[in-house]
């Protein structure tokens, strides 16, 4: 069995990703409650609700497309900074698996620099601002250098996520330079990054179907 | 907080349903997204398209000042959340008249980034966009930084000065450019007495003492620059104006408008005892006081609260102030 | 409830003055007396001068309807009381144009005597005085007892038709008749979540469950027809259409204006999603929607809640419901 | 010693009635609140205290301008239905002690009967309507009750507050038929009227001054 992502295991790997968001929503929901307007409980249960219906419409669909038009599903129904974060990082994703049948971690490496690249663009915050680039960009790192020793997938996807919880540990003494959680200024100091959070439980899903697969 | 509502999911897309029932003769929602709510006339032909958005449950912001001299849409969000990129994109096309668009909104981050989705969106169709930020809460950065400061009560002057030269037929660089003059000569300052509850989320945004305030409070919550016991309107009219006159700063001599806005549950006669400590404080610094707005302009549902904006004017920008607006919440002749 | 206020026996009089710095382009206090507001034009040479009054903490009633196409002049008193027969009787003489005065008010008893004593004052000086109550509140006392019930958000109405009809020069006879054409015309029906508290009091004007709402609550907090759970915005929209729609009772192809109003908590989004279900319940029941307001029109200081008011209208109504208006508080061109 | 008031008493008597009932506003206030709208006790503080201040200008004033100008300021300054029954009441009282330089006790039972009378046009009320009435009616006819059997000022004075403090007692059981209380409905049986409780306090004043005169 070759170590890739088939369209079907995409389409699966949201799904679960989706469902253990929404599991987790009442975290994030208290988190950014914490440093910021506590909406992101409520954004990722909509949000994800939105894109599992999409996926629905979108079984016969190839990778890249199924990635992009979720994306933007999510945004759409769930608007708001994570919710148009989350569709740029799906847009850049799509664009690199263009054409792709399956996905292996060289692809999803690059995915995942790609959605990085996106949301620095998008939202114009540097690492260590206190954003979900804090968990994201470190681990876009890690699968990159995981792609180039050929290391296997599931591995690879635990070790990004790991790296993405230090991230997240790391934003704790962070002071938030971005988004709405700036506007509290010094009291965003002592709590963890809710988007950083969100970005880790998302590895963290893949990283589980990743080992189910393997 | 007890809520006139049915399922709390529903929340935006029943409001919007009584409130197109109720003003169908101004305004409409866009075929194409529900979501996307703009004037019933819509496009107007020739004219530069306002059009502007945020997250629901601060009428009249945003959807209220959709109108006659004022924006041509608004794309609705849920409760203190950002509209989609998409939504926007919908209510370009269907409000957009040839003369290219105005993206005009308060600067919170994540309607910026969808803004921005939107306007990329746009252009690949070859329409032309500007885009004018609202930052004029002085409490959110300091006035060295103040493109990051939020977006609040001082909105409604800028869209009454956008929309009335677009109204008058000023091409997109010139509506974009008053648009930015007014947003430059605009500051606001709040203070928050009691919090509010997001629909779906149940629990209020915030939790304050019995017997305290907070200055600087933003409007879903986000902390202010001082916490402390509730004093009386006097001492509160002073803090705002202090710290709004002293922030531009307004000089002796120069003409303002004056907006006394009323958070959501804070009765007109609280406002009206407000403005008239703000009043006399204009008067001894020098100020001249062109035109005063007391009411509610930008709430937070049911928080009870006030802010005061005060919008420099030159000659330029007292015209537009002065010109007629009409939009199913806010009218002037 | 926490208050923007200074010292509490100063509410009303500051208010005031707040009210007139804002306002001093369009009312002004008569000069005999401050708590006797009149529209900065009057005496209106040869109108029909309109006067009404009543206690503070309601606005915009009373105070709110002077204006132009609506009332000449407003007696102010203390939170949730009388204004005294002698401000009724300096504003009468401040206002009066020659044409005679209509005297048109809510009814309370409280009111209703210091009116009829400045009738009699007004009446020595041979001003002629009509009066008509506006007793549109149905939870307030049966059918066939309906001059008992007391008046609340209808007023709006019944300001509108008269202010109209003496605007385009009708007589006091004629003035007179189509505000009691609109009273008797105009059915209302409230619902309470929240109490409020009156400055000087310090207390609410009751006490209420966390859960529980009151149907037919008097705007001061007296009792109404039912205390139970809190129940969806649609079935209260049931409720009070119901008891609305069946009193008069308004028949299948009436044509009818509906109010959906705002006691002074609930924010406009509530509004809107009650009036949603008014607008389907009107249209079951074959009424026509001829015209709709939503919002704030008649308050109780922060109380939280709505009422609906329904006005049928005939052809005279209807002209004089859409006639242009102009008030600090409501415009309509 | 003549059992009568002069000027100087009725200036006295009216300060007096000022004080008591002032100190006895919260009792006001409670049982309008239970049956009204909890106003009478800041209307009788802030009418009571107008009147005072009207008595400062009125010292050279006759029985009849005193009484029917201090009436007048209290609802000028604290107008409501009790407000304007009360300046009803004293002017109603002013007319029939025109011309008069002391008060007897026939007049002050004329004067009662016809501020009874004024308040009946004023407020097309009836006795057992759960009003002020209820008090006023039964204290003015022993008043003129005393007078005919030729009883002294202070007696029938405190005669008169006893009969009034029945009056009220009855009012207990009685449903409100007009005014606010009346749409309270039935839960206004069970409390005794509050203005007919004023009415009841003012009379115990008046008896108490008359009283410490004898
Ligand atoms: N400029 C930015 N770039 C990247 N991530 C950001 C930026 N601003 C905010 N975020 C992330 O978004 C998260 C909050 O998302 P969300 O609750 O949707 O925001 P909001 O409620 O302000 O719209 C933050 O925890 C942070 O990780
Ligand atoms: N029509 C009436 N005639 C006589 N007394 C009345 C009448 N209506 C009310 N009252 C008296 O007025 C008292 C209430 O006075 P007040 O609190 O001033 O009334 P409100 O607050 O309704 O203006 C009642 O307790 C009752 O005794
Ligand atoms: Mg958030
Ligand atoms: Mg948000
Ligand atoms: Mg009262
Ligand atoms: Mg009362």
């Amino acid at each position: 069995m070759a170590d890739v992502l088939s369209r079907e295991d995409v389409l699966a790997a949201l799904r679960q990703l989706a469902a253990d968001l929404t599991a987790g929503a009442d975290r994030l929901r208290e988190l950014d409650a914490a440093i910021g307007d506590g909406d992101l409980g409520i954004t990722v249960t909509i949000g994800f609700g939105a894109m599992c219906e999409a996926l629905d419409d979108l079984a016969d669909q190839d990778i890249a497309t199924i990635l992009q038009r979720s994306g933007m599903a999510f945004n759409r129904k769930a608007a708001s900074t994570f919710g148009v974060l989350f569709a740029t990082m799906m847009m850049r994703a799509a664009r690199e698996a263009r054409g792709l049948e399956t996905l292996g971690l060289a692809d999803i490496a690059r995915m995942a620099q790609a959605a990085a690249e996106g949301v620095m663009e998008r939202g114009k915050a540097q690492l260590g601002d206190k954003t979900l680039l804090d968990a994201l960009v470190p681990a876009a790192q890690a699968l990159q250098a995981s792609a180039e020793s050929g290391e296997a997938l599931a591995p690879a996807l635990r070790q990004a996520s790991l790296v993405a919880a230090d991230g997240v540990t790391a934003t704790i003494d962070l002071r938030s330079k971005s988004g709405r959680s700036s506007w509290f200024a010094d009291r965003s100091v002592g709590t963890q990054d809710p988007g950083a959070t969100a970005i880790q439980m998302m590895l963290e899903s893949l990283a589980a179907y990743a080992e189910r697969m393997a | 907080m007890k809520k006139i509502i049915n399922e709390p999911m529903d929340f935006v897309d029943e409001m919007l349903e009584g409130l197109l029932l109720a003003h169908g003769g101004q305004l409409k929602a866009a075929e194409s997204d529900p979501r996307a709510i703009i004037r019933a006339d819509a496009p107007v032909s020739g004219k530069v398209a306002i059009l502007t958005g945020g997250g629901s449950g601060h009428l009249p912001v945003f959807l209220g000042y959709v109108g006659e001299g004022l924006a041509d849409g608004c794309s609705v969000g849920n409760v203190f959340s950002s509209p989609s990129a998409e939504t926007m994109y919908e209510a370009t096309l269907a409000t957009h008249g040839g003369a290219g668009c105005l993206y005009l909104y308060g600067h919170y981050s994540g309607d910026t980034m969808n803004f921005d989705m939107a306007a990329e969106m746009a252009a690949m169709d070859d329409i032309r966009v500007e885009t004018v930020l609202v930052s004029d809460d002085v409490a959110s950065a300091p006035p060295d930084q103040w493109q990051r400061r939020r977006g609040v009560g001082g909105l409604f002057f800028v869209y009454k000065i956008a929309g009335a030269a677009a109204a008058e037929g000023m091409d997109l660089d010139n509506v974009a450019r008053v648009a930015r003059a007014a947003s430059q000569s605009v500051r606001s300052m709040g203070v928050a007495l009691s919090p509010c509850t997001v629909p779906a989320a149940g629990v209020p945004t915030f939790t304050i003492g019995d017997a305290e305030m907070e200055i600087g409070m933003g409007i879903h919550g986000e902390a202010g620059v001082h916490r402390g016991p509730l004093e009386t309107a006097d001492s509160i009219a002073t803090r705002l104006v202090d710290a709004v006159v002293n922030d531009l700063p307004f000089e002796r001599g120069d003409r303002v408008a004056v907006l006394v806005n009323g958070l959501g549950a804070t009765p007109p006669e609280e406002l009206y005892i407000l403005y008239r400590r703000v009043r006399h404080l204009l008067d001894e610094a020098g100020l001249v006081t062109y035109r005063s707005y007391v009411g509610e302009y930008a709430t937070s549902l049911e928080m009870a609260g006030a802010s005061v904006s005060l919008l420099r004017l030159d000659d330029e920008l007292t015209r537009l102030l002065d010109a007629p607006a009409r939009s199913p919440f806010f009218q002037q002749s």
